[in-house]
Order: structure tokens, then C-alpha cells, then sequence
């Protein structure tokens, strides 16, 4: 039931964050910065425009990326399987690609491209995760980790660092906004959309707000203290992060998440199996 | 809901052979001490998601055709700021022979900021005048000064 | 072959305010291929300047070559038809033109640098640097009146005076401003991303920034020792404790660190000229219509500008010509491009601080 | 019953023969098509039957067969002298000796030379299912501008005889005999064209399989010298603990390379030269299947032993390292041969690991991996031959071009990675047998493979379907008219996939959990609840797999299908330019020069397979 409201109110808390986000945003950077509820005005403008498409393939994907991002929410919530939600936001990904691929230009296919490298980068570490989950709590199963007795960040510090590490990736926010990139590539893989379309990808980015600080959530275990102070810690880390840091190109991307994220975790999950041993 | 849609109003700046004077105050209206963001106002550059185009300069015959496609991009409804003395009617570069003499014969406007440089005050209340008009437009479809399908065609954006 | 996606980097894009555009054929995201276009902002200054306007307006216009550097034309100009009508201008007159001008470089310089940050991502410090750069606003507004395009140099003299109040406003915002750039520049030097992604990149070497004959920061952060205020005696510099600055990186982030150097140089020299401003008239009488030909040096926010001007004794130039810094620099841009990623185009470009109005006026 | 095995065996061995010789049209199609149900029939009763069965042969057969062996040798070496390359003389050489040995000190044996269980059967209806279409295409297929139609086609379908020979052989010399006799097919049938470059491919094809022979010829006679065995029925019943490996280590070395695995990757790649029906037909259901199969035999044997871990390493490494040089390919068929390369990789993988899981894992990978790759490359083929299409970069608007070909291309690439096709299902199963391993303390690496290469692959093929769906077409969509044999197979394929994923957890609970069971002779905790498939404590819910399977249906029929009314077009935002541009993709050729590195790591596995695996130090 918990899992179905929250699942059902998912862009509303997505957006709840992305404007407080805004906010703290504007004061690292000594502005006032918009409302809090400035992410709902943008909602309500971008539904009141005109819409506008570059062709309907191209648009009708802006809206399966939207819809698949809430299913993958929704699996998360409601399934059992940490790794089949994991692999469901893929289908989102698969969505956004493929319809930034679509159209014929540069900074969409850009976009998608790099997208793509954001994918390499962050999906093996999070599967990791998944792993070392089960590893500890002893089940892939959501509600079992939610309750039980271990709590995971004691056990999976590393783990919980690269995945600190891969949430910029996840999230698209400086030093890892390689996709989006607005000085680059004017926003990557979301350029061609606009109005109703764009109101579309832009609240599935909310929702996975919610879908990232959710497995956050989950280092807590039965602890929902410690797991809602771990995503307030998250969310001011992966922000003071954004603030203080330039965009990197996706090659260094690769081999930040390669050569550090990927051994930290498997370092992490080798110490609990030979301290298990 | 129109009052909640004028809390939002994308921004994209086009300089069409200005100076670079209002470009640098609105680079200016952006930072800390002016802070734009406050009415929810963002620099997207990206046409196909802005609300109001913010255009500097008197229209060099090279920016003309690339502001009346940046201008059909965008998605109705949309209001046009013009920035600057230049832009009405060409200021100082009035009857120069590479200018068009203001934006008023290639994109209807809606708000004139004057000054040269306008003043950022000037600016951001030339920018909440701009969201007042388009709180009250439509998604009804607005049309290019001189629109023709000859004139689409040749600036190229019947068929890409 | 289908692994090629073309780049289009302007005319109209969120990195460049101005209108130029790049072609940009990438691999990989390696560029392999560029075209660049600077031909947007052509508006025939220089045939205005000697069609429509009488010889003591034209300074208006070319103030409007560009608003960073409008200072800068307008003063080349005025420093040369001075030159052909023989008047002599005083100290304190120069002390003024030389403060406004410097206080000009600064707030070019230090949104130059701002922009850079943003072009690599970090939002933040754009916003530092926006923020610390409107002291210098604030102090021109106060002497010209306004914030940017401030027709401050008239034939013979400067258009306002400088009160008390405001040598000691300035005095206590320049300290302010002293403080808040030495903490940028330490940033800037420090910041590890921010060197990832500045460091070793775009670089120009002594001997290509000889080769192509640069100008301006991007020629002094290649060590090359170039400076119109060094080398033409157009403003009284040597007096206020000039230094010539110069870096051997020559790559994009050298290229900000000379600038703030010479941002601390201006203030420094701002700060003497204001406490040690000389007593006088602002305006010295000027009569005739300038005769003969001359040319100008000036060192713009950008890099020497050259400036060519004739009189035939009439109230109508005769020859207006205009040699700007980011003209000599464009085709090492050029160069720099190839084999470099397209993720760092907007990081070198901006480094470069390019001026396409002054370029295509 | 023995007589349907041995039908299913020689049928299309005859019909191959009568097409060859009658070069009929109507005779070639009619037989075909007729395989299509006869095969099916047959191998869906063999299945239905009380498995395991011994077919008892002829002694004559034997000897037959040996004669054959020395025939084969006989004619590489031929080839050898004609093509002047020293290295196929010499391993054929090698093997002449070895064959002698063998031959030698081959003890009598009683056990039945042919063996069926489930995992054959399953092979027996994988080749009706996937291999006969596939000859049926090739009729169609070879009317465009080849020569040599009968003798092709009748090649194709006598090959899935020797593929089913393949899985039904018992007797490791029989097996032997059959390896050799499918690399004498793929020498025919790259070097098909008879040009230079099929040559010297085909060249590369054989001897590089006959590493493999010469493998299994040391591996039999150290068996035989170890054990006094040669059959696989045999080697299971041996005590485990007092086993020597070496014989296996030849074994597994033989499968990697028939597996296409790097190094010896390049001879599968060479196959692009052949007619596509070709690599539709060695990556699908036959020839590389076969190296997964012989690890699967032998999985219960090593499991859990020093060869087991290395051999997990070795393909490992290989299913990540093909999946990363995939993305720097530009031809499609190439890069769906990597593709093949890095997903046989993970099969043998799986097969080495040999739990019930894991075992279930590559029985469904080579089953909806055959499915898939022999769906791709008949597109492939029609591409290149309807369309003229070959490279990546040609397939850019493919939508305007060939729009129901890019739909079936669409779904078959989304078989090989989403959720909840097969291949994900293997994947994912994958994961979670080896987080189970990770808990009694090992295999960090394989988990950490696994996840990683599987990357890969999605990106690899996400990057593929972008390139083709690329379109600006404001106007509507001509379907264009393809011959109707493609269709028909197309949408057998189509159909067939379609099926097996909405019916994935009976499927992968009874089907696939029955195989496993039966090879490993323990329950596999695989089983379907309704529609859900339950694997231990984890559930692939319906819901899932429905909703799942709608945004994918969705996502690759809207192309065609879906249309907004009353909307405005906009061309893309370029600057507010209107240049002439390219928008192509990334190839990431800067990966490549790491190529070599990879090989050298490869090779040094194989060693390390052989020779610490094999325990000959």
C-alpha cells in the first residue's frame, strides 16, 4: 500500500526535491534562487504550450521515457527484485536514447551518445550494489532489506561511497551532467522536445529523484532513521558536489567509474565475503 | 493557471549584431546581485523550451533569417523582448548598410526595453512587462511579420 | 563515413551570447574539422564612421563597436583625432581616462573568467565572479553614469569629474574588490576540476602565439611579452605602477590566470591614480577640424587595437580603420581545435574571450 | 523411438543430397518446407519420450566413421597443399598421427555410441525450430545474385543434420569425427564465393578449428590412457575426487575455440564473407551452439574445480572484451558476430559455473540467443540484398527505407538485452546465482563480469538501434514490399519470441528447469507460480513482465504505427542554422588499439585453462 502511494506520488515528491534543490542550488551561489515550488509553475507552463514535435516517433518517446521511469518507480516500490528494477530503468534509458537518436541532430545524437556512457558507467556499479545488498541483508527482495536486522551502510561504507560517486551520473549533475551538458550540447538528449513533450521528460527527471535517493534509503535497512538521514546527507553532498565542481568529458567519466567505483565496490564486497568466511 | 504559468518564463537570448553591452547585463541580471532566477526566469538557450525571446541588436542582414527560425521555434504562447536602442529601429546603426534597422520588420515584438545599455532595472521590468502580455496569450498560433510560405522556404525551415 | 557528426557551435547558442558560428566536424567527440564564421555582426562601422557622422560624434558610434571594449575604441579614436588637432591634454584628464579604462579591463576580464567557468560547468563560480565583478560596475557607474556603455572620453577631456565621495567610495570598493579577486584567482588556481579541465588544454605555444601573430592574454600567457600599454604611450601607465604580465602555460587556464593578474595590476594602478588624482580642468578647449592621418595603438580588455584615422580638414572623417585583437586571434583558435575534444571547444573559445562585434564591427 | 533419432539424423542429410543433385526449384522449396513440420514433429516427440535413450549402432558404423575421419584429414591436408598454408598441413598432419593413436589404443566399449537426453532434444527442436527456417529463407535468399542456388540450399539443410549428429554423439571419436565435418561445412560454406577474401577466411576457419580437433584427439587419448573411457555417459559416472582434469582442460580448450572466443575470434568474424544465410545458421542454432553444448556435457564433471574457475575467468573476460570491441565495428553483420562471441562467452560461462541455475542460464541463453541472432541475420541478409544495406552508417533512416525490417530488427535487438526477453532472463539469473555463489565465498570476479559485460551489451545495442531509427521524415510511411519467403520467417521468428517471453516463467520453470535438472541431477530452484517466475526468493511478477513487454511493443511498433494528430512539425534546433550536416555516431576506434592487449590476456588464459585447469603441471 505504502509502496503503491508512494509510487503514485512520486513526481510530486520529485518535484518537491528538485525545488528545494533549486533553492539550495541558488544559495551555494549566494542568489535567492526561485520558489520552492517553482518545478510545479514549469509544469503548469510547459502543459499550457503549444505543442510542437520534431516528429511523432521522436515525441511519443519524450512520453514513454516519462512512463517507463514511473513503471521502473513502480517496480521498485511494489516488485521484490532490487536487480529487476534496476534493469527496468534501463527501458527508461532505452526510451530517452532511442528517441534523442531519432532525430538528425547533433546535439541530440551527442546527447544520446553520451547518455549511452552514462549508462556504462553507473549501471555496473549500481548492480554491484544490488549485489552487495543481498550479500549482507541476504535477499534481492526490497521489503526484506527494509526490515532487516543489519543495517547495510556499517557493513558496505565503500559501497555506499561509489554509489555516492555514481549518483551525479544517475542524476546528471556537475562534475557527471556529461549528457545534459547545457553549455555543451544545450541539454543533451531533451533539446528537440518542447512544451507538452518536454513537460514529459522533464518530470520523469523528477522521478528519478525519487528513484535514486530511494536506493539511498535503502543503506538504512529496518534503521528509516539512518536511511533518511543518509538521502539528507546524499542530496546536501551531491549537491555541494554540483556546486564546487567542473563538468568533466565522458572519457574521464569512464575511468573515474572504472578504475575507482567498480574496484572500490568489489573491494568493499570482497572484505564482507572473506570477513563472512 | 495563467497566474501560475507567469511564474515560469524561459528565457532565450539571441544577440542579432549588438554590441555586447546587453548581453553582458544580462549575463549581469543572472548573477547573485540580480538574481532573475527569483521569478522563476531561466537563460535555457534552447528555442523549442523558452517562453520569451530576448533579442539585443539592431539585425545585421546575417542574423536576420537566424532569428526568424530561432523565433518559429519556439512554441506559442511566446512574447518577444527587444532589448536595447538598437533593436528599435536600429539606434545608432540606423540605415547602415548591413542592418535591418530594428527587429519590428522580421519578428513581432511585444515589449521594448529601452536604453543604451538599458539599465538592469530597466531590464527585468522590461522582462515582467514581457510575462504580463504572455500570461494572456494563447497556444493560438502567431505568425512571422511577412509571413509567406515563400519566406519559410527560403529560410529554410519547410523542409530540412 | 557515418562515424562523423557535424557540430554546429553557434550562431545562436546558450555558450556564446554573440553570433558566430562554428562548424565543427567530430569524431568521437574529437574534432577534426572546423569552420568558423565571424561575419554576424558586420554592420559597416567603418564606412559609417566616414559617411554619417561628423568627426566629434563618431566616438559615440565606435563606443558601440563593442560594449566590453567601448572604452577602448572610443579612446583610440579620441586620442587620435587629439593627435591631429594638437590638444594637450592634462594630468588629471589622463588619470581619469586611465582609471575608467582599467576599471573597463577589469570587468571584461573578470566576466571573461566568469564565462569560462560556466562553459566548463562550474555554475558556480560564473556566479562568483559575476558577483565580485559588479564592485567594478558599481565604481564605473558612479564615475560615467552608467554601467556599461559609459561615452566617457569626449575630444579634449572626460565627460564627468570625480568628487571627493567618490575617490573615497572607490578607494574602499577597489580594496574590496582586491581581497575578492585575489580569493577568485586562488580558485581558480587551486580547483581541481576545474584544472582537469583547463589545464594542458588549448594550448598555445611561444611559438605559434609568434607564428600567428596573437594578441592581447592570449599572446601573454604564451610568454610572449606584448602590450600596447607597454610599448605605445597613449595613457600615463609607467607612472601608476604598470606590469606587464605574462604566464609560459599558454594553455585556457593560463590564459585566465594572466588575466587575473592583470585585473590585481589595474587595481593596483586604479587605486594610485585615484589617491594620487592631479588637480585640473576635465576639459581643455579644442578647436578645427582634424587634417592629416595618424594611427593609434590601445590596449583593449582583449589585446591591441589598432586604429587608423584621417582627416581631410572637413567636419567628416576621411578613413576610419580598425584593427581589433580578436581578428589576430582567430586563426590560432582555428588550429587549436583540431585534435582537441569538442567537450573543451567552449572552454578555449571562451578562454580566448573572443569579441566578435569588435571583429566583424 | 531409436528409429525418429536416427531419422531426424539422416533425413535432411538425404534431402540435402537430393537437392543438390536434383537442381529442382520446385523440389528444393517443396522439400524445405517440409522439413519445416516433419523436423518439428520429430523433435517434439523425441522430447515427449522417456529420456534418456541409447541408440545401440552397428559395429560396421564404426568403422565407417574412422574411414571418414581419415577421408576428412585426408582432404585438409589436400586443402592445405593447395592453398599453401603450412599451418593447416600440419595440424592435419598432427591429427592424422594423433587419430592413429587413438585408434590404437581404443579399448572395446559396450555403451551406446548415440545418446539422447533432454539437453539434445532441446538441440533437436532449436535446429527445427530455428535452422529449418532459416534453409527456408536461404531458397529466397540465393535467388539474388548468387550463384550455386541447389548446392547451397542442399548444404544448409544436410547441415542440420550434422548438427543434430553433433548433440547425439556419445562417443567422444564419433564426436570428434563430427567437430572435423562441421568445420569442413564452415570451410564450404565461407568459402562459398570462391574470391580471394572467402578463401583465405575460410582458410582461417580451418585451421583454427582444427586446434580444436587436435584438442579433442589429446584430450581423447589422455582419457583413454587416465580412464579407459570414451564416451560422456561414461566420464559422468567416475568418481569425482580421484579425477585427473587434463582430458577436460582439452576438452573445454576445443569448445572455446569452436566457441569463437578470443583470439580465435577472427574465424567466426571471417564467416561474414559467406552468404548471410551462413551466419544465420552457424551463430542460430548450429556450429558455435556446439561449444556450449560440450561444456554443458561436461559441466557436472568440473564444476567447482581450479578448470571450472578458469574457464569462468577466460570467457568471462571474453564476454566483456567482445562486447567492448563490438562498439568499435561499423558493419552490422560484424557486429552482431561480436555480439555472438560475447554471449557465447557468458553461455560457456554459465556452463562452467554448472549449478542448476547456472546450467539453466545457458540452456536459455542458447535458446533465445538462437532465436534472436537467427532472426538478425536473416535481417542482415534482407538488408543487403532487398535494401543494399551493409554498414551502419547506410542504416541511418532506415524507417524511410525498410520500415518492417527495421521493426523486426527493433524486436529482435530488444530480445538480446530488455527486460524480460530471454536473454535478460539468463542475465539477470545470472546475477542472482552468482550473489548466491558470493555468500559461500567466492567469485567476486564472475559477478562483477557478468554485470559489467551485460553493460555493454545494452549500450552496444541501444547505440545499433539509434543509428537506425534515425529518420526526418515529415510525411507518412510506405511499407515497403519485401518477398514473401523473408516475411514468412520474419514473422516466425517474431511469433516464436513473442510467445516464448509472455510465456517466459513456464518456460524457463518447466522447460528449461527440467534440461537442467536432468544434467545436474539435482531440483534447479527455478519455477513458474501462474505466469511469475519464481527463482528462490525472487519473483519476476506477470505484471512486470506484461508491462514491461507493452513499453517495449510500444517503443519499436510506434516508429510505424503511432502518429500525433494536429501537430506542428519542427525541424531540429540547430543554432537556428540550416547547414548540410552529418549526424553519424560514435565508432570509439580508439578502443581498438587495445585489441591486441585483450588477445594476449586471451591467449594467456587459454593457457592457463590447459594447462593449470588441465593439472599438467
Amino acid at each position: 500500500m505504502m509502496g503503491l502511494l508512494l509510487t503514485l506520488f512520486s513526481p510530486i515528491i520529485g518535484g518537491f526535491i528538485y525545488g528545494v534543490e533549486r533553492v539550495v542550488k541558488a544559495r551555494m551561489q549566494s542568489r535567492q534562487g526561485p520558489p520552492v515550488l517553482q518545478p510545479f509553475y514549469d509544469f503548469v507552463k510547459l502543459m499550457q504550450k503549444r505543442p510542437m514535435m520534431v516528429h511523432s516517433f521522436h515525441a511519443s518517446m519524450g512520453i514513454m521515457y516519462f512512463i517507463s521511469t514511473w513503471f521502473a518507480m513502480a517496480v521498485l516500490m511494489m516488485g521484490n527484485d532490487l536487480l529487476i528494477a534496476i534493469f527496468f530503468h534501463v527501458i527508461s534509458v532505452l526510451a530517452l536514447t532511442i528517441g534523442a537518436f531519432s532525430v538528425r541532430s547533433s546535439y541530440s545524437i551527442m546527447g544520446a551518445m553520451r547518455e549511452l556512457m552514462h549508462v556504462v558507467s553507473y549501471e555496473p556499479v549500481v548492480i554491484l550494489l544490488a549485489v552487495s545488498l543481498y550479500l549482507v541483508t541476504g535477499s534481492f527482495d526490497i521489503a526484506k532489506i527494509l526490515t532487516s536486522d543489519i543495517t547495510p551502510i556499517f557493513s558496505l561504507p565503500l559501497v555506499f561511497i561509489s554509489f555516492l560517486g555514481v549518483m551525479p551520473m544517475l542524476l546528471h549533475k556537475s562534475p557527471f551532467d556529461i549528457a545534459e551538458a547545457h553549455q555543451e550540447i544545450v541539454g543533451g538528449p531533451d533539446i528537440e522536445y518542447s512544451g507538452p513533450f518536454y513537460e514529459a521528460v522533464y518530470t520523469a527527471r523528477w522521478i528519478e529523484y525519487v528513484y535514486v535517493y530511494f536506493i539511498v534509503f535503502l543503506f538504512g535497512g529496518s534503521n528509516y532513521f539512518l536511511g533518511t538521514f543518509l538521502v539528507v546527507f546524499s542530496f546536501i553532498f551531491i549537491n555541494a558536489v554540483d556546486n564546487s565542481t567542473a563538468r568533466l568529458d565522458y572519457k574521464k567519466m569512464l575511468k573515474f567509474a572504472w578504475f575507482i567505483l567498480i574496484p572500490l565496490s568489489m573491494l568493499n564486497i570482497f572484505f564482507v565475503v572473506v570477513g563472512a568466511n | 493557471m495563467n497566474d501560475l504559468r507567469a511564474k515560469s518564463p524561459w528565457i532565450t537570448h539571441y544577440n542579432t549584431g549588438g554590441c555586447n553591452g546587453c548581453d553582458i547585463e544580462i549575463l549581469a541580471a543572472l548573477g547573485p546581485k540580480f538574481d532573475i532566477e527569483r521569478f522563476g526566469m531561466l537563460n535555457r538557450g534552447n528555442p523549442k523550451q523558452s517562453d520569451i525571446l530576448l533579442v539585443t541588436g539592431p539585425v545585421t542582414l546575417r542574423c536576420r533569417d537566424v532569428l526568424r527560425r530561432v523565433w518559429l521555434e519556439m512554441p506559442e504562447p511566446k512574447v518577444v523582448v527587444a532589448m536595447g536602442s538598437c533593436t528599435h529601429g536600429g539606434g545608432v546603426f540606423r540605415h547602415l548598410y548591413h542592418t535591418e534597422n530594428g527587429i519590428d520588420g522580421i519578428v513581432p515584438v511585444d515589449v521594448w526595453i529601452p536604453g543604451c545599455t538599458p539599465r538592469i532595472e530597466a531590464i527585468i521590468d522590461g522582462l515582467i512587462e514581457g510575462v504580463e502580455i504572455w500570461k494572456n496569450k494563447t497556444k493560438e498560433k502567431e505568425y512571422m511579420v511577412g509571413h509567406s510560405e515563400k519566406l519559410l522556404e527560403k529560410i529554410g525551415v519547410l523542409n530540412d | 563515413m557515418g562515424n562523423k557528426i557535424t557540430v554546429t557551435f553557434g550562431s545562436q547558442h546558450i555558450a556564446i551570447p554573440e553570433p558566430v558560428s562554428f562548424v565543427f566536424e567530430t569524431e568521437n567527440e574529437m574534432i577534426t574539422k572546423v569552420d568558423v564564421d565571424v561575419g554576424y555582426v558586420h554592420r559597416g562601422i567603418e564606412q559609417a564612421a566616414v559617411t554619417k557622422f561628423k568627426f566629434n560624434n563618431v566616438q559615440f558610434l565606435l563606443a558601440r563597436v563593442c560594449g566590453f571594449c567601448s572604452i577602448t575604441h572610443a579612446g583610440a579614436y579620441i586620442h587620435g583625432v587629439e593627435k591631429l588637432l594638437g590638444v594637450e591634454t592634462n594630468k588629471r584628464i589622463d588619470y581619469l581616462r586611465l582609471i575608467v579604462t582599467e576599471l573597463d579591463r577589469m570587468h571584461s576580464h573578470l566576466l571573461a573568467n566568469g564565462h569560462v567557468a560556466e562553459v566548463c560547468g562550474y555554475e558556480n563560480l560564473f556566479m562568483q565572479s559575476v558577483k565580485y565583478r559588479e564592485n567594478a560596475t558599481e565604481i564605473l557607474e558612479a564615475i560615467t553614469g552608467n554601467r556599461v556603455q559609459y561615452d566617457y572620453y569626449q575630444i579634449g577631456g572626460v565627460s564627468r569629474d570625480l568628487s571627493a565621495e567618490h575617490i573615497e567610495m572607490i578607494d574602499v570598493k577597489l580594496k574590496e574588490l582586491r581581497v575578492n579577486v585575489l580569493k577568485l584567482r586562488d580558485f581558480f588556481d587551486t580547483d581541481y576540476t576545474f584544472g582537469l579541465k583547463t589545464k594542458g588544454v588549448g594550448t598555445v605555444t611561444y611559438e605559434m602565439a609568434k607564428a600567428y601573430n596573437t594578441a592581447g592574454s592570449i599572446a601573454r600567457a604564451s610568454g610572449l611579452r606584448m602590450d600596447a600599454r607597454n610599448e605605445f604611450d597613449f595613457l600615463p601607465y609607467e607612472e601608476v605602477g604598470y606590469k606587464l604580465q605574462t604566464r609560459t602555460e599558454g594553455d585556457v587556464w593560463a590564459r585566465c590566470m594572466v588575466r587575473f593578474d592583470e585585473v590585481i595590476n589595474s587595481i593596483d594602478m586604479c587605486l594610485y591614480a585615484v589617491n594620487n588624482l592631479p588637480e585640473g580642468e576635465i576639459k581643455v578647449k579644442s578647436k578645427g577640424k582634424p587634417k592629416g592621418e595618424t594611427f593609434i595603438r590601445v590596449e583593449a580588455p582583449r589585446g591591441e587595437c589598432f586604429y587608423y584615422i584621417k582627416g581631410n580638414g572637413t567636419k567628416i572623417m576621411e578613413r576610419v580603420r580598425i584593427r581589433v585583437p580578436t581578428y589576430a586571434n582567430i586563426p590560432v583558435l582555428r588550429e587549436l581545435f583540431v585534435g582537441s575534444q569538442y567537450s573543451d571547444a567552449q572552454a578555449i573559445v571562451l578562454s580566448f574571450d573572443p569579441c566578435l562585434s569588435c571583429t566583424a564591427r | 523411438m531409436e528409429a525418429l533419432i536416427v531419422l531426424s539424423i539422416v533425413l535432411p542429410l538425404i534431402l540435402g543430397a537430393i537437392i543438390v543433385f536434383a537442381k529442382n526449384d520446385i523440389l528444393t522449396s517443396l522439400l524445405t518446407w517440409m522439413m519445416l513440420p516433419v523436423m518439428s514433429i520429430l523433435a517434439f516427440m523425441i522430447y515427449a519420450a522417456d529420456l534418456p535413450i541409447y541408440v545401440d549402432t552397428p559395429h560396421v558404423l564404426h568403422w565407417i566413421i574412422t574411414l571418414f575421419d581419415f577421408g576428412l584429414l585426408a582432404y585438409f591436408l589436400y586443402l592445405g597443399a593447395k592453398r599453401k598454408s603450412m599451418l593447416v598441413s600440419v595440424l592435419s598432419l598432427v591429427q592424422f598421427i594423433l587419430l592413429v593413436t587413438v585408434i590404437w589404443v581404443l579399448p572395446e566399449s559396450s555403451t551406446a555410441n548415440i545418446y539422447v537426453d533432454k539437453l539434445t532434444a532441446m538441440m533437436y527442436l532449436l535446429v527445427a525450430i530455428v535452422g529449418v527456417p532459416i534453409a527456408i529463407y536461404s531458397i529466397k535468399y540465393m535467388d539474388f545474385d548468387e550463384k550455386d542456388k541447389h548446392l547451397f540450399v542442399g548444404l544448409v539443410v544436410a547441415f542440420l543434420g550434422v548438427m543434430n549428429f553433433a548433440v547425439s554423439a556419445n562417443n567422444i571419436e564419433w564426436f570428434f569425427a563430427v567437430f572435423e565435418t562441421t568445420t569442413l561445412f564452415s570451410v564450404i560454406f565461407i568459402g562459398f564465393r570462391g574470391d580471394k577474401e572467402a578463401v583465405d577466411n575460410s582458410t582461417l576457419a580451418l585451421w583454427m578449428n582444427q586446434i580444436g580437433g587436435v584438442a579433442i584427439l589429446l584430450a581423447l587419448l589422455i582419457m583413454i590412457k587416465d580412464f579407459g573411457v570414451y564416451h560422456f555417459t561414461d566420464l559422468l559416472i567416475i568418481d569425482k575426487e580421484t579425477m585427473s582434469m587434463a582430458a577436460f582442460g582439452f576438452l573445454s580448450l576445443a569448445a572455446l575455440i569452436k566457441g569463437a572466443q578470443l583470439p580465435f575470434h577472427k574465424w567466426l568474424l571471417g564467416a561474414m564473407v559467406a552468404p548471410t544465410p551462413v551466419s544465420a545458421i552457424l551463430h542460430s542454432a548450429t556450429m558455435v551452439k556446439i561449444a556450449p553444448f560440450l561444456l554443458l556435457r561436461i559441466s557436472p564433471i568440473i564444476e567447482g574445480t581450479l578448470l571450472a574457475k578458469l574457464l569462468i575467468l577466460t570467457t568471462g573476460f571474453v564476454f566483456v572484451a567482445a562486447a567492448i570491441f563490438a562498439l568499435t565495428q561499423d558493419n552490422l553483420k560484424r557486429i552482431l558476430a561480436y555480439s555472438t562471441i560475447s554471449l557465447l562467452g557468458l553461455m560457456m560461462l554459465a556452463a562452467s559455473v554448472g549449478t542448476p541455475t547456472a546450467v539453466a542460464v545457458s540452456i536459455m541463453l542458447i535458446i533465445f540467443h538462437g532465436f534472436a541472432k537467427g532472426f538478425l541475420f536473416i535481417e542482415a541478409g534482407v538488408l543487403e540484398k532487398v535494401f543494399k544495406i551493409k554498414y551502419l552508417q547506410e542504416m541511418n533512416m532506415l524507417l524511410e527505407k525498410a520500415p518492417l525490417t527495421l521493426l523486426f530488427i527493433f524486436f529482435a535487438f530488444l530480445n538480446m538485452t530488455f527486460i524480460p526477453f530471454g536473454v535478460f532472463v539468463g542475465k539477470w539469473l545470472m546475477i542472482e546465482e552468482a550473489s548466491g555463489l558470493l555468500s559461500q565465498g567466492s567469485s567476486v570476479l564472475l559477478i562483477a563480469l557478468v554485470a559489467i559485460g551485460g553493460v555493454f551489451l545494452s549500450v552496444l545495442y541501444m547505440k545499433v538501434l539509434g543509428v537506425t531509427i534515425k529518420h526526418h521524415r515529415f510525411t507518412d510511411i510506405q511499407v515497403q514490399k519485401q518477398p514473401k519467403t523473408f516475411l514468412f520467417v520474419a514473422i516466425w521468428f517474431y511469433l516464436w519470441l513473442l510467445a516464448l517471453t509472455i510465456f517466459i516463467a513456464p518456460f524457463a520453470g518447466d522447460f528449461v528447469a527440467q534440461i537442467s535438472n536432468s544434467l545436474t541431477g539435482e531440483t534447479t530452484p527455478i519455477h513458474a507460480d501462474g505466469l511469475s517466475l519464481v527463482v528462490g526468493e525472487s519473483t519476476l511478477y506477470f505484471w512486470q513482465i506484461l508491462g514491461a513487454l507493452l513499453l517495449l511493443a510500444f517503443i519499436h511498433i510506434a516508429p510505424l504505427k503511432f502518429k500525433f494528430k494536429n501537430v506542428d512539425q519542427m525541424h531540429p534546433y540547430n543554432c537556428g542554422e540550416v547547414y548540410t550536416r552529418q549526424a553519424g555516431t560514435y565508432d570509439f576506434l580508439f578502443l581498438k588499439k587495445y585489441e591486441g592487449i585483450a588477445n594476449m590476456i586471451a591467449i594467456t588464459l587459454f593457457m592457463l585453462v590447459v594447462v593449470l585447469g588441465g593439472q599438467l603441471l
